[in-house]
């Protein structure tokens, strides 16, 4: 590539070509979009324990939940010239310009939870998030009955995660039930608790709430604790959410399987760099986990 | 208690402060301590008091080698230090402040109120002063708050009082009051060590005199053995002559006229005029408000109403950058505060109301920023280890030196001095004197607000006199006006001719 | 001297300044009353008793890092480590309690850690003479890293800790009705109110903020006392910490992310001058009730999130605005 | 006086100023050298040219944020919205090219408009007399709301951003294989450096921040000049987030949260004092280096990203005191 006074593509960037290699051969290099919260800290564990399992090298970074920290640890990634990226974006359109650099340099990306709209991506391994919030509509519809009063707690402003498991919850409960109020607790627990709390206050009549996250519906868990009736319906499936649901403090949670997916993205590279072809799309399944009294 | 300091020296980096200083306190005395700004008076009672380590040299109280580990160590050893900064917290209340880091408390451990109020007004009163003790320190005058330091010491019955000009601030009848105390202390045996540049009040109130010069003490002796030509050829190595020059004033037009200014409660229906090359005095006790005219006049603080015109033109000043495009300077009464920044170099601070004049191109022309800098300098033989060293390093006197520098620079042509000489040695006050007269023979006209009455009478052409926020009257200064007709004036009576 | 003149200026002076300063306490209250009087026009169930507490159970934890944030932005300091030491030392009780130390002494010793982690900052402010900004902002990020580290990003939660009836009782306890948190903050209030308007200490701190120089010239032991007041700080805020874990049933590695900001809001709120010197802990108080009724009466209302923060932020222009042109 | 002995003095004290005077540039500067050289050590390529030019461009954001914090830190002040005026002007500026405004004019209504939320910080802390803290707080809560009603908490992508090339270029181009980031970057300092160095302008800024009263009694427009270097902070803070929007192909809502801190961790690394009067606009480009050196070499290294906090708040807290220490 001559080097033009005016271009956008790296000048310096070498482009390296498919070379079939061994699972202990390869270097993974991985940019998670947070480690704040333990549904990418699994992610996390997934992904390393099935690299280490085979003997690759993997490295990890955290980016935070800022676009611009993320963009700049998948640079130092391609720098660091590993063969393949496993990318969980903060944001899908954010990270297309660095999907596109790893393309240019020839190194696979493999996307979870998330994908990138633009570049080529080897795969995406994700669960619908917007199937998720359908199956927390039904449910409620279900449990509730039409008509329903409940709240609904959101995630980050403009975090996808919120616009998406939004998205296809209200469009499912559109007309079936009765969303007296959405506030945002900002995917916090502690936020959760005191939101829910005055949610309670605001509208002693609700029934239900759904919560964009385990960790908002368990803060409300603490704050709806007077009045167990209330039907609380989370979405992760964490560790923690879990437990709330066999305790039958939560009616259900929409579960993703994180550890699963980080799984599931290694395989896929191993596959790759055998020669195999890999699909776009990786399903990982979504559970509706449901406490025992509403099964 | 007797003290006695010797073979002090100190450094501060290359700037030999004291070199082998020997220094005797006697039981019962006052002792005055001068010498010229950055003499290294204040710094050899830093290290008396423990604020300060010598580098090398002994200190004996009574004989027996001391070494205190700050002023409080020194304070309950009886050694007492009122500072020459002011050590005081204008947010907290009289009160308060007379009883920092020596709160009474009871027996729960909280704060005596109660008896902390009675020891405080029991000390006002052998002072014979009140103060609102629950009153914002920072909201009494200077004086005011100078008394009340001087109160504090005397409420921690020292036996040694170090005075680092406490008077610089105070009115003669505050003045007056003090002296009556250290006398009434004196005689129950406290010795003080009275620092002033007022060589008047040393004959007055002092026993024994010490002259330092150069970091050396040059002579110790009786007050009744001395007199005020000895005492200023050892401070300042030579014969200054009379303290005040010759003044020869030859006015022109008017410059600046002063039409009902007025300020809702600081002063009321202010007329006054200055004309090119003439000094116009204000005298006044202190909280007079002549301050508050200046900065009305300057655009510092708002006014009421009134007008200002100048050379017959009438003016709208609302900010200082106005008065300086109109050409007005201002020397500020405190120059920590308003006058210098402290830690920027003397050339920094010089230029700082002259920077569009240095501008060549739109941007700064550094030599003629250095030349502007280097002249000024020279011109007003300010001593300094080169222009780039901070402004806060400088004795005093330099420091008023280079807020004069600045406002010259500045080309004012009407100047506006508010205590110009406060705190100055006399040798330094000779220097500005001559340097007022320079300037008023090139037609600058100048306003000198000044509590130093002697000052104001000889360099005065005219002199306005202020008491409570009303002019009194303006005296022609040419005929025989004394101190006691100004004095008369200041403290409301009428002026007798 | 016209003593008698200048004494009636002086006594008409401290009784302008009396009022006055009467009114500058009063400033922040008014902006509370004004508050809650719109809040309970929108929606009258804000005045409901039940919501009341709710409300100042939601307040004590910004409230008690708030107090401990007043001595030391009075002494013209700031501590924005807050949010991670009550992270950190939480962290650290939870886990000592999920492996057996007694509820009381594992949260005991959780604050005592708070008490150091604030005693190392004081010590870089101190000793190594950085700014309060930059030395908590840095410390903030390794206590920060360390709880992550420490609880390898997983948030702490145990049988023992719900087993626990002090645990539980701590942040979700009522005593005579009133729940456990606030009475702990206003047992803190009352402690701190003592140490700051009664005792020397207080004196000390905002000698500190006046005028440091003068302080040491007082003879004021600058280093100490200033390593104690964010020593004071890290108590608070790892004792608000512990009510954040009871409250929640668990400790969050990422609990108090931002309560630094909430807390430094509540203090200027409360008309603390960031400058130091001048400042009543009183004051924080209703500054933290201000942004507490904040939160709960715009949720009340049912403001949507995206226009919370623009309401909140211009709330606090206003009351600062206000208290400006007070004292102008 | 002695003449020539007090001659010759000046001549060795101002000698002895100068050393001083480059020695504290040079500290951050060999800071900065011993980072690099570690990361060496640790992982050669990060010499490797490539690396380095990457370093660059992901330097340039902060650096031109911190650019415009230095000097609303050399007056004494602090600008916590930085990062919400990107996230609001970056969003303007999106939104304005997706409905079809030309690249260049979109940006520079982006920017102008950046100047202008600057403008207003500097209004509420001038004419209102609010603490830069508080005010900025609060205006960074305002801005960062009114980003999310006007996004609706979307991003904004279009196929008119990515097909612009004007667009893609400013974030993602070279110019004779230097990322037009980096030169934006360098053009900046530049342009500043002169302001602050060899004009008035300067100058002003240096005696805001040395003594409010002393520039205002000296004639200086106190008010003017300081809203001017808020605005100049706002012109920064906008600028850099044109270069983020076209890095990342896309306006976030949430961009820029957190910058602030960086961008004072850079100035304050650069030697400039908090206090204000004090600094220079090269320290804070080194500044920003060594916290880009730090990011990129710990990645480089391969440090795990919750030890990578605890080091970088300890690099800064060294760095920091050395400088302290330096100048006592
Ligand atoms: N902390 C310090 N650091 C460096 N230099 C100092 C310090 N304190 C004093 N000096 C220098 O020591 C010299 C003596 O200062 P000192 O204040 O003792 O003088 P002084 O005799 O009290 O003068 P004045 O009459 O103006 O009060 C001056 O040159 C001053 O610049
Ligand atoms: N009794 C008082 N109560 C409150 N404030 C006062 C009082 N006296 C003076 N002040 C204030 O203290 C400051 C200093 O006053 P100062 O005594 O300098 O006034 P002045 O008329 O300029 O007299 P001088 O020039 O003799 O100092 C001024 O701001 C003044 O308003
Ligand atoms: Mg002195
Ligand atoms: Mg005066």
């Amino acid at each position: 590539s001559g080097r033009a006074v005016f271009s956008i593509s790296n000048p310096f960037q070498t482009n390296t070509v498919l070379q079939h290699k061994k699972p202990s051969e390869l270097k993974i290099g991985v940019s998670l979009s947070t480690l704040n919260n333990p549904f990418f800290i699994s992610i996390k564990q997934g992904v390393t324990e099935t690299a280490k399992k085979s003997g690759s090298k993997v490295q990890v970074y955290d980016g935070q939940n800022s676009t611009n920290k993320q963009s700049n640890d998948v640079e130092d990634l391609i720098q660091k010239k590993v063969d393949v990226l496993i990318i969980n974006p903060v944001d899908s359109s954010a990270i297309t310009p660095e999907v596109k650099s790893a393309n240019e340099a020839g190194i696979p990306v493999i996307t979870i939870d998330r994908s990138s709209d633009g570049g080529k991506v080897l795969s995406l391994v994700a669960s619908d998030s917007k199937e998720g919030g359908k199956m927390a509509a039904d449910f409620m519809i279900k449990t509730l009955g039409e008509k329903a009063k409940i709240a609904e707690l959101q995630g980050t402003p403009g975090a996808s995660a919120t616009r998406e498991r939004g998205a296809g919850f209200d469009n499912t409960a559109k007309g079936h039930l009765d969303i007296v109020t959405k506030q945002t607790a900002n995917f916090d627990r502690t936020e959760g608790l005191n939101t829910a709390e005055n949610i309670a206050q605001a509208h002693p009549d609700i029934k239900g709430l759904f919560s964009q996250n385990d960790e908002m519906a368990l803060g409300a868990v603490q704050a709806l604790k007077s009045n167990p009736d209330i039907v609380i319906v989370g979405f992760d499936g964490s560790v923690d959410g879990i437990n709330a649901v066999k305790k039958g403090q939560m009616a259900a949670t929409v579960a993703q399987k994180p550890k699963e997916m980080g799984k599931l993205a290694v395989q896929a590279a191993y596959k790759y760099f055998k020669g195999e072809k890999v699909s776009s799309q990786i399903k990982s399944p979504l559970e509706l986990i449901v406490a025992d009294k509403y099964k | 208690m007797k003290i006695d300091m010797l073979g002090i020296s100190k450094s501060f980096g290359n700037n030999h402060v004291l070199r082998d200083v020997n220094f005797h306190l006697d039981n019962a005395e006052v002792h005055a301590l001068m010498g010229e700004n950055g003499a290294g008076k204040s710094t050899l009672m830093n290290i008396l008091t423990g604020l300060l380590n010598a580098d090398s040299g002994q200190i004996l109280v009574d004989d027996k080698e001391v070494h205190f580990n700050g002023p409080k160590d020194a304070e309950e050893h009886g050694i007492s230090f009122i500072h020459q900064e002011m050590n005081n917290f204008g947010e907290m209340t009289v009160l308060e402040n007379m009883f920092l880091n020596k709160e009474v408390k009871n027996k729960w451990g909280m704060i005596d109120e109660k008896t902390m109020r009675a020891e405080a007004l029991k000390i006002f009163q052998t002072l014979n002063i009140n103060y609102n003790l629950n009153a914002m320190i920072g909201d009494l005058s200077i004086g005011a708050q100078q008394m009340i330091e001087i109160s504090k010491a005397m409420m921690s019955e020292a036996k040694v009082i170090i005075m680092d000009e406490p008077t610089a601030a105070l009115t003669n009848s505050e003045i007056t009051s003090l002296f009556k105390t250290v006398n009434h202390l004196k005689a129950q045996g406290v010795s003080f060590i009275y620092i002033s540049h007022r060589i008047e009040e040393n004959m007055e109130i002092a026993d024994k005199i010490t002259i330092m010069r150069d970091g050396h003490t040059v002579d110790e002796s009786f007050i009744s053995e001395t007199n005020v030509e000895k005492i200023v050829t050892n401070m300042v190595g030579r014969d200054i002559g009379d303290f005040y020059p010759e003044r020869h004033a030859e006015t022109g037009k008017t410059v600046l006229e002063v039409t009902h200014l007025e300020s809702n409660d600081k002063f009321h229906d202010i007329n006054f005029t200055v004309k090119e090359g003439e000094i116009l005095g204000f005298s006044g006790l202190m909280g007079s408000g002549r301050t508050e005219i200046m900065r009305a006049i300057f655009g510092v603080d708002h006014r009421n109403g009134g007008d200002v015109a100048i050379n017959g033109n009438k003016v709208k000043i609302m900010s200082p950058s106005d008065a300086i495009n109109q050409g007005i300077g201002f020397v500020t009464e405190n120059r920590k505060d308003e006058g210098l920044i402290l830690d920027f170099s003397v050339s920094e601070n010089i230029i700082m109301a002259s920077l569009k004049d240095l501008v060549k191109k739109h941007f700064i022309d550094e030599k003629v920023k250095d030349d502007f800098v280097n002249l000024l300098v020279k011109r007003l033989t300010i001593k300094t280890d080169g222009t780039n060293i901070d402004a806060g390093s400088l004795s005093g006197g330099n420091q008023q030196k280079v807020v004069l520098a600045k406002w010259i620079g500045a080309g004012s042509k009407i100047l506006i001095l508010d205590e110009p000489t406060r705190g100055v040695d006399v040798g330094a006050k000779r220097e500005i004197y001559d340097l007022i007269n320079e300037l008023t023979n090139r037609g600058v006209a100048i306003i000198m607000v000044s509590s130093d009455l002697p000052e104001v009478l000889a360099m005065s052409d005219r002199i306005a006199v202020m008491y409570e926020g009303n002019m009194m009257a303006i005296v022609d200064n040419s005929s025989h006006v004394t101190e006691s007709d100004i004095m008369t004036l200041a403290t409301g009576g009428k002026a007798n001719d | 001297m016209t003593s008698t003149r200048n004494e009636q200026k002086v006594v008409k002076e401290v009784k302008d300044r009396k009022i006055l300063q009467q009114l500058s306490g009063l400033g922040p209250v008014l902006a509370l009353i004004v508050l809650a009087l719109i809040t309970t026009v929108m929606n009258p169930s804000f005045l409901d008793p039940n919501n009341l507490l709710n409300l100042l159970r939601q307040v004590s934890i910004n409230g008690l890092i708030a107090f401990g944030m007043t001595f030391v932005i009075l002494t013209g300091g700031i501590d924005l480590s807050v949010g991670a030491i009550l992270a950190l030392t939480s962290a650290l009780s939870a886990m000592m309690i999920t492996s057996g130390v007694p509820t009381l002494i594992a949260m005991l010793i959780g604050i005592v850690f708070g008490g150091l982690l604030g005693g190392l900052n004081g010590l870089i402010i101190t000793k190594g003479g950085a700014a309060p900004f930059i030395a908590s902002l840095a410390t903030m990020t390794i206590f920060r890293g360390a709880t992550y580290v420490f609880t390898n990003g997983n948030p702490i939660t145990s049988k023992a800790m719900n087993n626990s009836f002090i645990f539980q009782f701590i942040g979700r306890g009522y005593f005579f009705g009133i729940p456990v948190p606030v009475i702990i903050m206003l047992i803190s209030f009352f402690i701190l109110y003592i140490l700051l308007h009664k005792m020397t200490f207080g004196r000390k701190t905002y000698a500190l903020g006046g005028n440091e120089k003068a302080a040491f010239v007082s003879g004021i032991k600058v280093n100490i006392t200033k390593t104690w007041i964010y020593v004071i700080s890290g108590i608070m805020s790892s004792a608000a910490g512990m009510i954040l874990i009871s409250r929640l049933s668990s400790a969050q590695p990422d609990a108090g992310t931002g309560f630094e900001m909430d807390a430094i809001a509540a203090v200027v709120l409360g008309g603390t001058s960031l400058a130091g010197g001048r400042g009543r802990i009183f004051g924080t108080l209703i500054g933290a009730l201000i942004i507490g009724t904040l939160n709960n009466g715009m949720n009340l209302i049912g403001i949507s999130s995206f226009y919370q923060q623009i309401v909140k932020g211009i709330v606090i222009i206003i009351a600062v605005l206000l208290d400006r042109r007070k004292k102008a």
